[in-house]
């Protein structure tokens, strides 16, 4: 059974010899760890993720990141520096491809030799371990910002030591974010304790004195998601990461759409994530909060998309996140040009400029919608614990199980998969199903009269069809969806 | 009534799509028969095969549909599936490309229909009452 | 000496015969006023200004319209219904070109006529007089929504004639909002005079049972204009308005930036001038808000441009204006391209949609800052009125006179022009110098704490510097300016 | 201290970015003599005469610049004051255009310097300093 507690050296070292050997990348001479030790004390603080994230805290700003891959190493490496330049993206990433997710290695190797062959990338990513350290330095040495992995692996220990050996100061992830959007059935103790060695090694290094950022990956599937659902992953995540030795620690959320609950969220995010650690003991902690632009289905429409941008800018900025990935305008199409992604930055970064001097004012409605958070997310954890015996790490695959926490529309059949969201009249996300998920009787009654008073003013019924019309929502111009007329007159308009 | 196979293909986990597929047309009167996502082009095939399914839905949403899609057709003609239509959806393609040539692209494969980002369930309904009934 | 007195209907005629021999097309038969009530009367309601805005009240929406005009005729017709069909344009507007402003009608027909020998428009606006009510009926038959005439003419009565007289029912301006921006030496009392007579023109209207849309030019100058002094403005012209018979009033306001100073403002003008409406006994009075997005220099970068309409939008909705007068990416080149218009107005309206069921919570800052301007104005009022020995269009020429109310950075030779606005911490709009202004030694104090604040946070003089990197901010991506080093080492580069 | 006309030309009225030229042209250690909104060429060229300008710089924002300016040259030329350099700035013509093309027709009518739209007061100092000292 898996547990929240630290990994002792040895084990760790142990298990390392046999992940280096998952593929021939894994060989390289700089995966020697001391090597890696050296190396990654030499980055220069602007180049390091945990030190610029310090920093822009410091000064209460909000920076930006976008999101980027493709499968041939220069074009890569040109698409990052076009990124920097063009863009001004004060963080890089490198989104790893999907293959490489799932650690099919052969895969994303055929996806390089066959996107070489034809010129374009036919990959969705950058194929971090095919390219190795080799590769990923590479790309390191040929840009001035601090570069993280951004994927979706439920097993990144291999990318994870490869990536860090080659400079990169940051990787998102952790055992239940990676799982349960993007995989089926692999199984949650699995999953916490690849992860746990991703932190652990983040850990080691910390030990020798290189401190490394990580960031638990906050919207989960990106759809209508509850603020205190995924607030209670990122700190249960946070939580599992610091036992594991990491310091420096950045929780995300994905915008839901209403500026408020946002702010509410992301303000609960940061306080409950302080205070979490701190309960359980954890010391030195270092919390900042990034805020994802939607996360959903996005308009096709490119100046639509653009305001989209835009607003969730303004959000992130309101609410004091200190990073903000950001999206583009051919979100809905696909992975986007170069030109088209830094356009979203720059939108991006005229706004989190422009309203630096402002924050969302306090108001009774922030007020009461920060504690409804916090409320929800403290009997979540609660459960958890409960369920654990203490054991965090138990309780969580126990606590998922039985739907006591549960993410809506995941892909995983280790997830209860009962709870359905859908938006009050304001455009808040409440819960119209619970399922299993712990919460109070007293919390039950405030989503239902909430929903309910919109399904009377719209006039329409609590239904399943209200939360597909919330899902197509955004991408249609609104937020609380009016109820879609079924017999479509014209099939081709945009619904 | 009508049994069609949906699912994701390859090693895509864009779920959300599929759970509405699954709604609407089941909604719509079909027997739906959904592989979910992480499918394998085996996967398709052998519920196909196993429901005597009229039609498969392939949603494909990540960007590697062009490699997953490989061979398909082709292996549906082996199974004994020639005469079973084949659809394909979502956001087939790495990138914006343009459309009419993807459409070419996946209707040389052997996909009978073909549609574009942004075309939803609800678009494909008309066509799969003319090519399958209901 | 003017006065704000309802102007005698056999005046108004006298008036009447000789303004419509200003120039040919004054002569049209349309012209007879019982054809033209006729005529209004059978405008279906859905393309009636007047009425729509009343719709929109009551669903509490925010409604778009741009600005668009250009020489030719067939070209001005096409780019409307291109707006209409691809911008979703709720209004549209005829913005008409600098020479007809001026009434220089033959330089107009001038730019007509070069117009049509180039093939492309050289004239910056729709001459209005010059096509005539044969061809303002045209545009107006040729679309589907309610139009408007935008201008800045400080003798509009025979442009107001002819666009009535055309089934356009709403007309923007006023004799102090169309002077002291748009002049350099014409006498208020003229301005108000000739407004008065377009007032009266709609008053007429109404008489006879057509409701027709009147719009003060709330942004001013459209620079650093503190909001206390463009609602005041906006006040003053409204009753000027009232009195003449006006009903269905649009009180315009153009974004300062700060998003709590900017949705205080369109909160206290919409309560302020219903308050002084009724207080100065005009009953029935129905009356909505606009916001201006942005009208100070834009940024260059279309993505940013993009960027500060999507937020100018949020702010417009947040603050619950009724209507929304957009810009375009082009901003900051020329007049946009019909294409980049429809781009603006889709980024615009899908924000106005997606965030129409939010509004900005109360709070002790917005409370404040409503306060505050309402404090400002009602004393800026009082000194009008104290001026005027409570006749306010007497009052206003004097208090223009004596500075006692005061426009920055105003062309006219009228305005006082000693006032000087700068932004606060937050980006707030304050008053560094204020000349004459009519406020008390406590707003006084008020302001300079704040500004004093500021400069000494960012170690800088109180300077007329500060005035100008603050005039520069916004196009640079910034709302309030740290200094600009003044030795630019790179002459090339965006200030 | 070496002479400068400032305006802006036409039936233009925007009056922020000349009362921004004034300010920093002054504060540069020029003589500036503004005509402010509303100069019709006759403005200008009296201006300089009467105050033996070495440059005028002509600012259009509104769009109307290209008619506006029309023989400006030449009229100078006629009163004398073929040796005064010409510059223009702001948005000079109506819509966004090939700037080079603009530059050229601008040259064409005799302007000595002509400035995109962007092309802020500060971005000239030099080129002033160039063509006529300080
Ligand atoms: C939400 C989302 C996610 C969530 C998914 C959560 C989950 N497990 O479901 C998360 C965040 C986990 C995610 C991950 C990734 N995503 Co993603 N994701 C999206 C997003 C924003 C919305 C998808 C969605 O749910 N839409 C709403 C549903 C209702 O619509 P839909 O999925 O399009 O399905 C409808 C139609 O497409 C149509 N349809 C679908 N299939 C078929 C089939 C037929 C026959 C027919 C007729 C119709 C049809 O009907 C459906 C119902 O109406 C899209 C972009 C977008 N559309 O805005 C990107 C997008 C699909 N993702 C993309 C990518 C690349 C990824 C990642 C690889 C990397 C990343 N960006 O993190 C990983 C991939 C993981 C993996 N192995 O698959 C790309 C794909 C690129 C491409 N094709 O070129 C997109 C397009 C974004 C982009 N522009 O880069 N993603
Ligand atoms: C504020 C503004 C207004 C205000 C002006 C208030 C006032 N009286 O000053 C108001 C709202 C009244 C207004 C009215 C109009 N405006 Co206006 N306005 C603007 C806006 C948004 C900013 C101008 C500004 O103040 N910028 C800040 C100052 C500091 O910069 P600047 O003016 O550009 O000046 C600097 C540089 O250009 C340069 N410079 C200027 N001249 C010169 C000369 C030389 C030799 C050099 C070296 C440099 C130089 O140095 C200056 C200082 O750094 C611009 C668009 C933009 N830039 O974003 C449109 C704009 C100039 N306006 C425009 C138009 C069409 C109008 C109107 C006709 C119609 C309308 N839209 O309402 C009327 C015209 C009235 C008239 N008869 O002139 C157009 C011109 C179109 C074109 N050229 O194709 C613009 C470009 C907007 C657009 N894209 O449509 N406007």
């Amino acid at each position: 059974m898996v547990r929240n507690k630290k990994m002792l050296i040895e084990e760790f070292f142990e298990i390392r010899g046999e992940i280096l050997k998952q593929w021939n990348t894994g060989s390289h001479d700089d995966l020697d760890i001391e090597k890696a030790v050296a190396k990654l004390k030499n980055i220069p603080p602007h180049k390091n993720f945990a030190l610029k994230l310090r920093e822009a805290k410091k000064n209460g700003v909000t920076l930006i990141q976008p999101r980027a891959g493709v499968a041939r190493l220069d074009e890569h490496i040109e698409l990052l520096q076009f990124l920097e330049k063009e863009g001004k993206a004060d963080f890089l990433p490198s989104t790893i491809d999907s293959y490489t997710r799932q650690n099919r290695y052969q895969h994303a190797q055929d996806g390089i030799d066959e996107s070489e062959k034809k010129g374009r990338s036919l990959l969705n990513g950058f194929p971090a371990v095919n390219h190795g350290v080799e590769g990923c330095s590479k790309v390191f040495d040929s840009i001035n910002v601090p570069i993280q992995a951004r994927h979706g692996t439920p097993d990144a220990r291999l990318l994870s030591e490869i990536i860090h050996a080659s400079g990169w100061t940051s990787n998102e992830g952790g055992g239940i974010s990676y799982n349960i959007p993007y995989a089926k059935s692999i199984s949650l103790e699995e999953t916490i304790k690849n992860w746990q060695y991703c932190d652990r090694l983040v850990g080691y290094y910390q030990e020798q004195g290189v401190e490394l950022n990580r960031e638990p990956y906050g919207p989960l599937t990106g759809t209508l998601v509850p603020p205190s659902i995924s607030n209670t992953v990122a700190i249960i995540e946070s939580l599992l990461a610091a036992e594991q030795g990491v310091k420096n620690l950045t929780v995300g959320y994905g915008q839901g759409g209403n500026m408020v609950q946002d702010v509410a969220a992301l303000r609960a995010l940061e306080e409950q994530t302080n205070h979490y650690l701190k309960l359980f003991g954890y010391e030195d902690m270092f919390v900042t909060t990034v805020l994802h632009q939607w996360m959903g289905g996005f308009p096709s429409d490119e100046s639509e998309a653009m305001a989209l941008i835009a607003y969730a800018s303004t959000v992130a900025t309101y609410g004091g996140a200190t990073k903000m990935i950001t999206k583009t305008t051919h979100e809905s199409f696909g992975v986007p040009t170069k030109e088209a992604n830094a356009k979203g930055l720059r939108a991006s970064k005229f706004i989190t400029n422009l309203v630096k001097d402002q924050t969302m004012p306090d108001s009774i409605e922030l007020q009461f919608e920060i504690r409804q958070i916090k409320k929800e997310v403290d009997s979540l954890i609660e459960a958890i614990v409960r369920e654990g015996k203490g054991d965090i790490a138990r309780g969580a695959v126990k606590a998922f199980k039985k739907g006591l926490i549960d993410i809506p529309f995941a892909p995983s059949e280790l997830n209860y998969g009962k709870i359905l969201p859908a938006r009050d009249l304001e455009g808040k996300i409440r819960i119209l199903e619970f399922g299993n998920l712990a919460m109070s009787d007293e919390t039950k009654e405030f989503h239902k009269a909430k929903l309910e008073e919109r399904a009377k003013l719209q006039n329409r019924e609590l239904s399943i069809q209200m939360v597909i019309d919330d899902i197509y929502a955004v991408s249609n111009g609104n937020l609380v969806q009016q109820q879609i007329n079924s017999q479509l007159s014209d099939k081709r308009v945009k619904l | 009534m009508k049994t069609v196979v949906i699912g994701v293909i390859g090693a895509d986990v864009h779920a959300v799509g599929n759970k509405i597929i699954d709604y609407v047309l089941t909604e719509k009167g079909y027997n739906v028969v959904n592989t979910g996502v992480l499918s394998s082009q085996e996967d398709f095939i052998s519920a196909a095969i196993e429901t005597d399914a009229k039609a498969i839905l392939v949603s494909s949403l990540y960007g590697h549909g062009e490699m997953d899609c490989v061979f398909f057709k082709e292996k549906c003609e082996e199974a004994g599936l020639g005469h079973v239509k084949l659809y394909v959806g979502g956001n087939i393609v790495v990138g914006k490309q343009d459309f009419n040539k993807v459409e070419k692209r996946f209707k040389k494969m052997g996909f009978d229909r073909v549609y574009a980002p942004g075309m939803k369930i609800e678009c494909a309904l008309d066509d799969l009452r003319e090519d399958i009934g209901i």
